[in-house]
């Protein structure tokens, strides 16, 4: 069983949801959490048979699709995807336990698990052509839940999102028909596999282009400056429960997608395109910050805020070492469950007061004090605290990119400013002061399914914060191969040296894992 | 002052494009059809032509399907009129505008 | 004196006249069978005509075998051709009219389905187009053709309301003047090589080096005008979206799978040569003609509020989508057209047949069209399995992996990469995301609105359970696609590649 | 002695954690007592350590790996040494007695249990800040405190004043720790650790221009947490917390955080004197500046504060110019005195009910006499009276400056002094001495409890005779800190020295009795000096604030918006729904091709034909050209 | 000579028969026209050689053909003035015109070939009849066999189309009205009977 545990993670979902059609509307939650915690044992299950010290894929299935192109069904995980297909059914378990949406729950969480599948599939997937099918797949149950549960405008957010995030990928799947093409032309072989395509050094300057046409499917996925904009509509008419999902794992898509794809297959175009790209996630940063500051609406500053820290990670991500890049990978799992965390907490007043308005708001401090901790202990998260999981990612990131270059990262660097600055004064208005409106002064406080979402989360942001090795450690090692067979393609003189070669540097690792 | 094939050519596609107006410029629907057989006939006359220049019988044989190709589309094409005719008694095409778009 | 000509029965190879005899003669049993006796039930008909399509089906798998062993079969007098694009399309034909004749069983009366004849005229079509589709030369086509449209045309006027005349007569009339222009080509071509017959021309034109261009590029404009028109393309294709919503679903889903694909396989023979002769102006044309009709059908399909109308765009879009391939024209694009057609006919046949188990007989007040949106609105809360199945399909045509279509597209786009042509490649992803919006349009409707009430009873009103099998099959396989890519496009392969496409 | 440094370091956090669980109920008194508690046990072990470490001892443990990935690891290392005993010294003492001061300082608030969970928390993390052996530690202890002092600075969070204070004091720290952060970049990309001792012995062997900007940054990271200009503001802000928060964060521990970085950071800072010599000029200089701001305050935790920030400068100027161990001295001295100045303004806010205007009180010595006397000691250990502590420490910062030859800053320094006096002493005069103002409002002061006052003594006997710790606290620091010894080489200019600036100093008191222990109005502004311009000015803190508001906030905002709904809104995303628009207006427009007139399409049919003919003339033409 | 004065004359008769036929408003005129151009056109069947065709063009267009019109102009009522909307007639024209001189400008080049071998050789001594006849049987007997299943086809279409079945439209008839009229049509089909 273990040797097909991914495809029992992936279809395990599917399967359960198919079959919640015959469950009756009022057991419909018991049997989605059921699900969904069966599902999360599974993949931490995967955890535990994953062996940290291997850096290459491990549960690796394959299975000829058409065999004719290339296409396998091919799977496998690695240090780098292993904690986000954790991450993806832990937060599907959080969504569906403390799920508070009362319209038509049987289709929302049936909608749910198809999502929990497609996630899955997209961190398992080795083959691009079942990457992007699964890619794409999740963008349907997403469309649903933004379209039937969302806001007054979520026709337009969910059209707005689904077309969007789907030119971009199809702009992405030329440019991996490009690459099998490529690969083809060099072996005389059809082959989607990513393994197989690691092999090949491409010339510069189709590597160039092949980067970009990732790029477009990437960034708009990410979603990177100046494609962000669908990102506050679909954030803002999505129910609690739609944002949760798209900030913490559908947006990791396309950054781990640059981990696994841009990075390695184009070594020499990371490094071409690093300064640009950095300077894009500088203004993602710093911009999004800025317009996070301005919002009125308590949901759109988290929004935005995501866009924000999205831009460190690519920062990390395009830092092209060992440290950048581990930290990318970290502040992934570290923004999904901050993130995560803090549209259930929006969640929880929106259910509330049916608004988010922050003039609404006010002095919720003295009304709802645990509501106000926790939601300050994730606001602390996202600005970056340290002894917070979000710090190790930002700081490992941040760290990473110096080495590259010293004015752009003194100049990300500022996220840590702006970021404070939107988080506290969005704080301020929403819990401080005395409690105008009438309507806020006889709140309830949290209640327990509301924190049956919260406390694991809180638990994750912390402990991960102060011990991250168990996470950071797989990822390590895992990212010390990519680098390393980025320095190994590199064919310009100047890729050789911005990508670290760590060949000699073994030994150096396991005597510090002896700590 | 030899008729070449080029004459034929040249008649033929005069007749074709005579066709081609008519068939632009006819409203009413069984006049419509007559343009359409125009064209039909005029390349009948260069299929015929060809065929006696390079002396192959295949133009002829193209001609003479051509010629039951006409008369099938002269019995569908009235059988449709007829109908169309019978339930609104017109036959002008610019009665036909129930679709567009 | 003219010598009496002795021909051995077996160079005739009459076997390859088997598939079409076959359908002419399920139709003359139809005929029969009505002369003997009037008034029997639809039903009888339908299953006479399957089962006939399913002898002509049996033929051709009989022929496929005997291509693999043996190449290309070439009959009587090198009039048949029946090579591995003959026999891949005529299976699609086939299959394909086997899928769509089911349509007809209908729980609520339709007049053109009390008329035996309606069946015996759809398998003199079928037959039509087969022989179109097995022979290279202009004159069975055009016969071929010929028969098919007059059958259709007639298909369509059956339906007997005033749309449908319209659409018909329409038809008809712009077929007419098509007719004309592939005459006139022929004709042009004819002048050139002396010759009928595709092959021969292709080698008269390369043993002339091309040196008769200008007629060449002619007659190829009136041949491409003629098949532009068959295939819908623009500015050929302005039947298409009147006729679709005149004639009833299940016809109009008809129309936009199977008379297209022998128009394609036509288009093939005849264009494809000069592609690879390296004739520019060709090249040009067919690349423009390809993103012009993508992206203009694409973009009034945005605009359209009936989902048939919608419909009839996106097929139009598909098939300029699919003319890439005779552009790019290798083996791999060719067999993608195959393969894309294969998928898309089953996808459009569930798409179309959702609208035909949907159809009123009677409009509402207010209402100008059979299927607006407006009806589908809320169909998740009154009939979720219709709208869910609904969904897949306009996924599908959207090309949302894994489902039928998106492995077509997958295909054809590596086609065009592959090929170096990577700006049409990029232009049909695009054009993929632009057509997504009009997909879309419908779920949203369907998920995403609440219901409208005047339109509850309309909800399957036609459902039958040969319907809704029809349905669950075209959404089985557009779902489990992925599964049938693989040896569909093995075997589509070699047959194209056999056939020296 | 392991055991001892975890105790030293975590009864603080569990003392906070255990507050934190009654942290949303109403007072529960145990909290109070627990933390205080807790904290002792916290001051014992750093004692028993103290013990340890002046044996000649370090204690150095790696307790868990924090982060490790690449050539980076970073532990959870601590290290008790020299330096950071002293330090831990300061900090267990001080907060014990705010702590315990508190219970009673707190005893009505609602807060009661969430304000010693802060408390305890802030403990923790400057224990965290002093004791960690890598920068990252430190870093995280940096943070903490100012994620405590935020909590503990908008602790009245129905205050819009406390919580526009706490978040400007976090904000303003962020943009200091943004430098500190670059430091760290720096350290690890050139040394490949950050550990103290790898960095220490390897920084000497990097070149001069990265050593510089490895100073620089951390400073800029030191700037902020101790306020120095121009990141100074959120101080006197801060003092919206309750005061035993200002007394233990706001003058004892957490500002003085910058100059332990410096400090702790001394091999490299010897490394680049030019980076010293600034970081002295600015210490002079806003000892300056904070002390003429002082000097018209009509706040009374403000003057405070603004002395603390007076002090810091002096601790700046000895780090700066080498003296570290001199820096540390004061460091400690001074939070032993101010702490106490500070508790004794708590019990005068608790007697007025809050009032913070020295003007409305006047002749408090008469019912608070512990707190007057308190306060009054405090006063003369800040203005640096021999034998206060303030004394030795202050006047060997002034000795430094003349040694080394920086007589501006001396010059600066003593003239502060004096301003440090008066000011300090017109605070006392105004409070203790003249009319009892406060009757003009009503107010029926009251002396704080009894065991508040005693909570206080240690501070008072610290702050009296902390300096005779010197050579003790010499021998232990120089195992680790440069042992120069700041001696005036001419004994007749040393004596000279030592008695005028005592004089001067207490000219300086004298000159600030003589005009406020009379005092008998209150001020309303219309007095011929408050409309003098350099009252203005000063009284307006030179208008930084409102620089600040009008040049970074409120242009920071406007931006903001603009970012929003202009960029954000009008472009970026106009644009992208244009296209979609375009798309489709050009279907609405253009779909009207398909009239439905067949007569129409035909003609398009043919339109389509002649052009196809037309394309294909051309080529014919083309190609014959291109054959001949 | 005879030839090109033949060629040149019924050139000019064609070209204005069906000019007239395209432009005239009047539908007796046009047929009559149209009808007179088949027949010339037939000349030059004869002229080319193609007297099987020429005879073929006669009976099948100018009598089949154009009686079904004849008779299709009297069942719609056109034999009057046919009033007909123009709508840009210029566009017409223009197109029409381009689309002559275009393939005009492309035939003026002779044909240049060496390669074309007639498959079905005209034989002088062989009767035109008598070579199609022998064409037509042999290589291009299966297009005539499905000629005559497009005529079938026509002539179904035909009959169907114009049939009284096509008077009641069952497609928007609702189920019981069908059900109604099927029964009154029993009924009256019994009532015939007796």
């Amino acid at each position: 069983m273990i040797d097909h545990i991914l495809t029992l993670l992936i279809f395990f979902p599917a399967l359960a949801a198919m079959l919640g059609f015959v469950v009756a509307k009022d057991s419909m939650r018991a049997y989605g959490i059921a699900v969904a915690a069966i599902e999360f044992a599974l993949s931490l299950w995967l955890w535990y048979a994953y062996d940290p010290m291997v850096s290459g894929m491990q549960f690796m299935e394959s299975t000829p699709i058409v065999a004719a192109f290339g296409i396998n069904y091919l799977l496998g995980v690695d240090g780098i995807s292993l904690f986000i297909i954790i991450l993806a059914t832990f937060f599907t378990l959080i969504g569906i336990a403390s799920l508070t949406e009362t319209r038509r729950i049987k289709d929302l969480i049936i909608t749910l698990l198809f999502l929990e599948m497609t996630m899955v599939g997209v961190f398992a997937a080795l083959d691009a052509i079942v990457f992007y099918v699964f890619w794409e797949l999740s963008l349907v149950p997403m469309l649903y839940i933004i379209g039937a549960w969302g806001g007054p405008l979520r026709i337009y957010a969910s059209i707005k999102f689904f077309l969007y995030t789907f030119t971009g990928s199809l702009i992405m799947l030329v440019g991996m028909l490009f690459m099998a093409y490529f690969y083809y032309q060099a072996t005389g072989m059809w082959s989607f596999s990513i393994l197989e395509w690691y092999r090949l050094i491409l010339p510069e300057n189709f590597q160039l282009w092949l980067f970009a046409a990732f790029f477009f499917g990437f960034a708009i996925k990410v979603p990177m400056f100046p494609f962000h904009t669908w990102l506050p509509y679909a954030h803002g008419q999505a129910p609690t429960i739609g944002s949760v999902i798209l900030a913490a794992i559908l947006l990791k898509m396309g950054t781990y997608a640059f981990v696994r794809f841009s990075l390695p297959l184009f070594p020499d175009a990371s490094v071409f395109f690093m300064i640009p790209i950095a300077i894009i996630a500088i203004i993602m940063i710093i911009y999004t910050a800025m317009v996070a500051y301005a919002q009125e609406d308590i949901k759109q500053v988290v929004a935005y805020s995501s866009v924000s820290h999205m831009g460190v990670i690519i920062l990390g991500t395009f830092a092209l070492n060992v440290e950048g890049v581990s930290g990318s990978v970290f502040l992934m799992l570290a923004h999904g469950v901050v993130s995560g965390a803090l549209f259930l907490l929006v969640g929880v007043i929106y259910d509330r007061r049916h608004t988010k308005m922050m003039s609404e708001f006010g002095g919720l401090a003295s009304v709802m004090p645990r509501y106000a901790t926790i939601f300050g202990i994730m606001m602390m998260a996202s600005v970056g605290l340290p002894l917070t999981i979000n710090f190790v990612g930002e700081f490992l990131s941040l760290l990473g990119f110096y080495k590259q270059s010293h004015v752009l990262t003194l100049t990300a660097g500022v996220a840590i400013i702006v970021g404070a600055i939107y988080m506290l004064t969005a704080y301020k208005k929403a819990f401080f002061g005395p409690v105008t409106n009438e309507e806020n002064k006889n709140l309830s406080d949290i209640n327990k399914t509301e924190m049956v979402g919260l406390i694991p989360l809180v638990i994750v942001a912390i402990w991960l914060g102060v011990y991250p090795k168990p996470v950071l450690g797989p990822i390590n090692n895992s990212v010390e191969s990519v680098i390393q067979l980025m320095h190994d393609k590199a064919q310009s003189a100047e890729a050789k040296e911005r990508i670290p070669d760590l060949s000699g540097k073994n030994g150096t690792i396991s005597m510090q894992e002896a700590h | 002052m030899e008729v070449t094939l080029t004459h034929y050519l040249v008649l033929s596609t005069v007749l074709f494009a005579i066709g081609l107006i008519g068939v632009m410029r006819r409203k009413n629907l069984l006049m419509l059809f007559f343009a359409t057989e125009i064209l039909l006939n005029a390349t009948n006359i260069a299929f015929a032509a060809i065929s006696h220049y390079i002396g192959d019988l295949s133009g002829q044989m193209f001609a003479f399907f051509i010629i039951a190709i006409a008369a099938s589309e002269v019995a569908v094409g009235l059988g449709l009129l007829i109908v169309w005719y019978k339930r609104t008694g017109k036959i002008d095409l610019d009665q036909m505008n129930s679709m567009r778009g | 004196m003219l010598e009496p000509i002795n021909v051995s029965l077996a160079s005739l190879n009459i076997a390859t006249l088997a598939p079409m005899l076959i359908a002419v003669l399920g139709a003359l049993v139809i005929l029969t069978i009505d002369l003997a006796k009037g008034g029997l039930h639809k039903s009888l008909y339908v299953m006479i005509s399957l089962l006939f399509l399913l002898l002509d089906l049996g033929s051709l798998i009989g022929f496929a075998d005997v291509f693999l062993k043996n190449g290309t079969v070439i009959g009587f007098f090198n009039v048949m051709l029946m090579d591995g694009i003959a026999i891949l399309a005529q299976i699609i034909i086939v299959v394909g009219s086997m899928l769509f004749i089911p349509l007809a069983l209908t729980s609520k009366r339709f007049h053109e389905y009390d008329y035996p004849e309606y069946f015996a005229l759809f398998l003199f079509m079928i037959a039509g187009f087969q022989f179109m589709v097995a022979s290279d030369n202009l004159i069975l086509i055009f016969v071929g053709l010929e028969t098919a449209s007059l059958a259709l045309y007639t298909l369509i006027a059956l339906h007997n309301r005033h749309k449908s005349f319209e659409a018909a007569v329409k038809y008809f009339t712009l077929g007419a003047l098509a007719a004309g222009l592939y005459a006139f080509g022929s004709m042009i071509l004819y002048a050139i090589s002396g010759s009928v017959e595709i092959n021969q021309i292709a080698t008269v034109l390369a043993e002339d080096h091309y040196s008769n261009i200008g007629y060449v590029l002619l007659g190829m404009a009136f041949m491409l005008s003629a098949f532009g028109f068959k295939l819908s393309i623009v500015p050929f294709h302005m039947w298409a979206p009147d006729v679709y919503e005149g004639s009833s679903a299940a016809l109009a889903g008809y129309m936009s799978i199977v008379p297209k694909i022998a128009g394609f396989v036509v288009a093939m023979r005849l264009f494809e040569f000069l592609v690879h002769s390296g004739v520019v102006w060709l090249q040009v044309i067919l690349y423009i003609v390809v993103v012009v009709t993508m992206t203009a059908s694409n973009i009034w399909a945005l605009v359209q509020t009936d989902v048939k109308r919608m419909l009839a765009y996106s097929s139009i879009s598909h098939a300029g989508f699919v003319m890439a391939a005779i552009l790019i024209g290798t083996t791999q694009a060719n067999s993608g057209l195959f393969l894309y057609w294969a998928l898309f006919s089953f996808t459009n046949l569930g798409s179309f047949a959702m609208l035909w188990v949907n159809r009123q007989k009677n409009l509402l007040p207010g209402q100008s069209s059979d299927h607006p949106y407006e009806k589908f609105s809320g169909m998740i809360k009154t009939m979720p399995m219709g709208a869910v199945m609904m969904a897949l399909f306009m996924l599908s045509l959207a090309g949302i992996p894994p489902f039928a279509l998106f492995w077509g597209k997958l295909y054809m786009i590596g086609a065009a990469v592959s090929s170096g042509y990577t700006v049409l490649a990029l232009i049909m992803a695009l054009n993929s995301a632009i057509a997504a919006y009009f997909y879309l349009k419908l779920i949203v409707f369907m998920f995403m609105k609440e219901p409208i009430p005047a339109y509850q009873n309309s909800y399957f009103m036609n459902a039958s359970l040969s319907l809704k099998t029809t349905i669950g099959l075209a959404a089985v396989v557009t779902i489990f696609a992925i599964f049938a890519v693989n040896p569909l496009l093995e075997v589509i392969t070699l047959f194209v590649y056999n056939s020296g496409y | 002695m392991e055991l001892y440094l975890y105790i030293a370091l975590f009864s603080p956090l569990v003392g906070s954690l255990f507050a934190a669980i009654f942290g949303a109920s109403p007072k529960t008194s145990i909290t109070g007592y627990v933390t205080s508690a807790l904290l002792f046990t916290s001051f014992v072990s750093s004692a028993i350590l103290l013990n340890y470490v002046m044996g000649g001892h370090t204690v150095h443990v790696e307790m868990m790996t924090w982060m490790a990935t690449g050539d980076l690891y970073i532990p959870f290392g601590f290290v008790v040494d020299q330096v950071s005993v002293v330090m831990m010294m300061v900090v267990t003492i001080v907060s014990t007695v705010v702590h315990v001061y508190s219970i009673g300082y707190m005893d009505h608030d609602k807060g009661f249990n969430r304000f010693f969970s802060w408390l305890s928390a802030f403990v923790f993390s400057m224990m965290v800040l002093v004791m960690s052996d890598n920068f990252a530690g430190l870093f995280i202890g940096w943070e903490g405190v100012g994620l405590c002092s935020w909590g503990l600075i908008g602790f009245w969070y129905q205050k819009d004043s406390a919580t526009w204070a706490a978040n400007e004091a976090f904000i303003m720290n962020r943009i200091a720790d943004l430098g500190m952060l670059i430091g760290i970049f720096l350290i690890y990309w050139n040394i490949g650790s950050i550990q103290y001792d790898v960095v220490f012995a390897e920084v000497g062997k990097l070149p001069i221009d990265v050593i510089t900007w490895i100073g620089i940054f951390l400073f800029i990271g030191a700037m902020g947490k101790s306020a120095q200009f121009p990141l100074h503001t959120w101080l006197a802000d801060a003092m919206e917390g309750p005061t035993p928060v200002s007394a233990l964060i706001h003058a004892a521990t957490m500002v003085t955080a910058g100059v332990y970085l410096v400090v702790r950071s001394n091999p490299i800072y010897d490394l680049i004197p030019n980076v010293g010599l600034f970081i002295a000029s600015l210490g002079a200089f806003v000892a300056l500046f904070a002390a003429s701001m002082a000097l018209v305050n009509r706040d009374m935790k403000r003057i405070i504060a603004y002395s603390t920030l007076s002090q810091l400068g002096y601790m700046f100027v000895a780090a700066g110019l080498g003296a570290y161990w001199v820096a540390l001295f004061h460091l400690m001295a001074h939070a032993f005195f101010k702490a106490l100045l500070f508790l004794g303004a708590g019990n005068v806010m608790h007697a007025m009910h809050d009032e913070l205007d020295p003007f409305k009180m006047g002749g408090l010595r008469k019912v608070m006499k512990g707190t007057f006397i308190m306060m009054t000691l405090a006063s003369v250990a800040l203005a640096g009276i021999y034998p206060f502590a303030g004394f030795f420490s202050k006047d060997l910062i002034l000795e430094v400056g003349f040694v080394e030859h920086h007589y501006v800053i001396y010059t600066v320094l003593l003239l502060t002094a004096g301003l440090t006096a008066f000011y300090s002493f017109r605070l006392v005069a105004l409070i203790f001495h003249g009319e009892d103002r406060y009757k003009l409002f009503g107010i029926h002061p009251h002396e704080a409890y009894k065991f508040m006052l005693v909570a206080m003594s240690p501070l008072l006997v610290l702050a009296i005779i902390a300096g005779s710790f010197k050579m003790t606290y010499y021998q232990l620091v120089t195992n680790l800190l440069p042992s120069t010894q700041y001696h005036v080489h001419s004994e007749a200019t040393y004596w000279i020295m030592t008695i005028g600036t005592q004089l001067f100093v207490m000219l300086a008191i004298a000159f600030a009795y003589k005009k406020y222990a009379n005092w008998n109005s209150v001020p309303d502004g219309s007095s011929a000096m408050e409309n003098r311009f350099c009252y203005k000015l000063l009284w307006n803190q030179y208008y930084i604030p409102k620089f600040y508001e009008e040049v970074f906030s409120k242009p920071y905002l406007e931006l903001s918006k603009i970012a929003w709904k202009q960029i954000d809104l009008k472009i970026v995303d106009a644009m992208v729904d244009t296209i979609a628009n375009v798309i489709y207006k050009t279907g609405e427009n253009t779909r009207d091709i398909q009239d439905g007139n067949l007569s129409t399409m035909l003609r398009w049919m043919v339109f389509g034909l002649v052009v196809l003919l037309a394309l294909a003339v051309a080529f014919t033409v083309g190609y014959n050209a291109v054959g001949a | 000579m005879f030839e090109a004065i033949a060629f040149y004359l019924f050139a000019a008769l064609t070209i204005v028969m069906f000019t007239i036929t395209v432009m005239t408003s009047q539908a007796l005129y046009a047929i009559t026209a149209m009808a007179a151009g088949m027949i010339f056109i037939s000349a030059f069947f004869f002229i080319l050689g193609a007297d099987f065709l020429g005879a073929i063009q006669i009976i099948v267009y100018t009598g089949a053909v154009m009686a079904l019109y004849a008779f299709g102009m009297m069942f719609f009522d056109t034999t009057r003035n046919v009033i007909e909307k123009r709508t840009n007639p210029k566009i017409v024209f223009v197109l029409g015109i381009l689309a002559a001189v275009m393939v005009v400008a492309i035939f003026v080049a002779p044909i240049v070939s060496n390669n074309i071998h007639a498959l079905y050789p005209v034989e002088a001594n062989v009767g035109n009849s008598q070579a199609v006849g022998m064409v037509l049987f042999s290589k291009y007997l299966v297009p005539f066999e499905v000629a005559a299943v497009m005529l079938l086809v026509a002539m179904i279409a035909g009959i169907v189309l114009a049939g009284k079945k096509m008077d009641k439209s069952l497609t928007l008839m609702a189920d019981d009205q069908i059900a109604l009229n099927h029964t009154s049509q029993e009924s009256n089909h019994k009532g015939g009977g007796h």
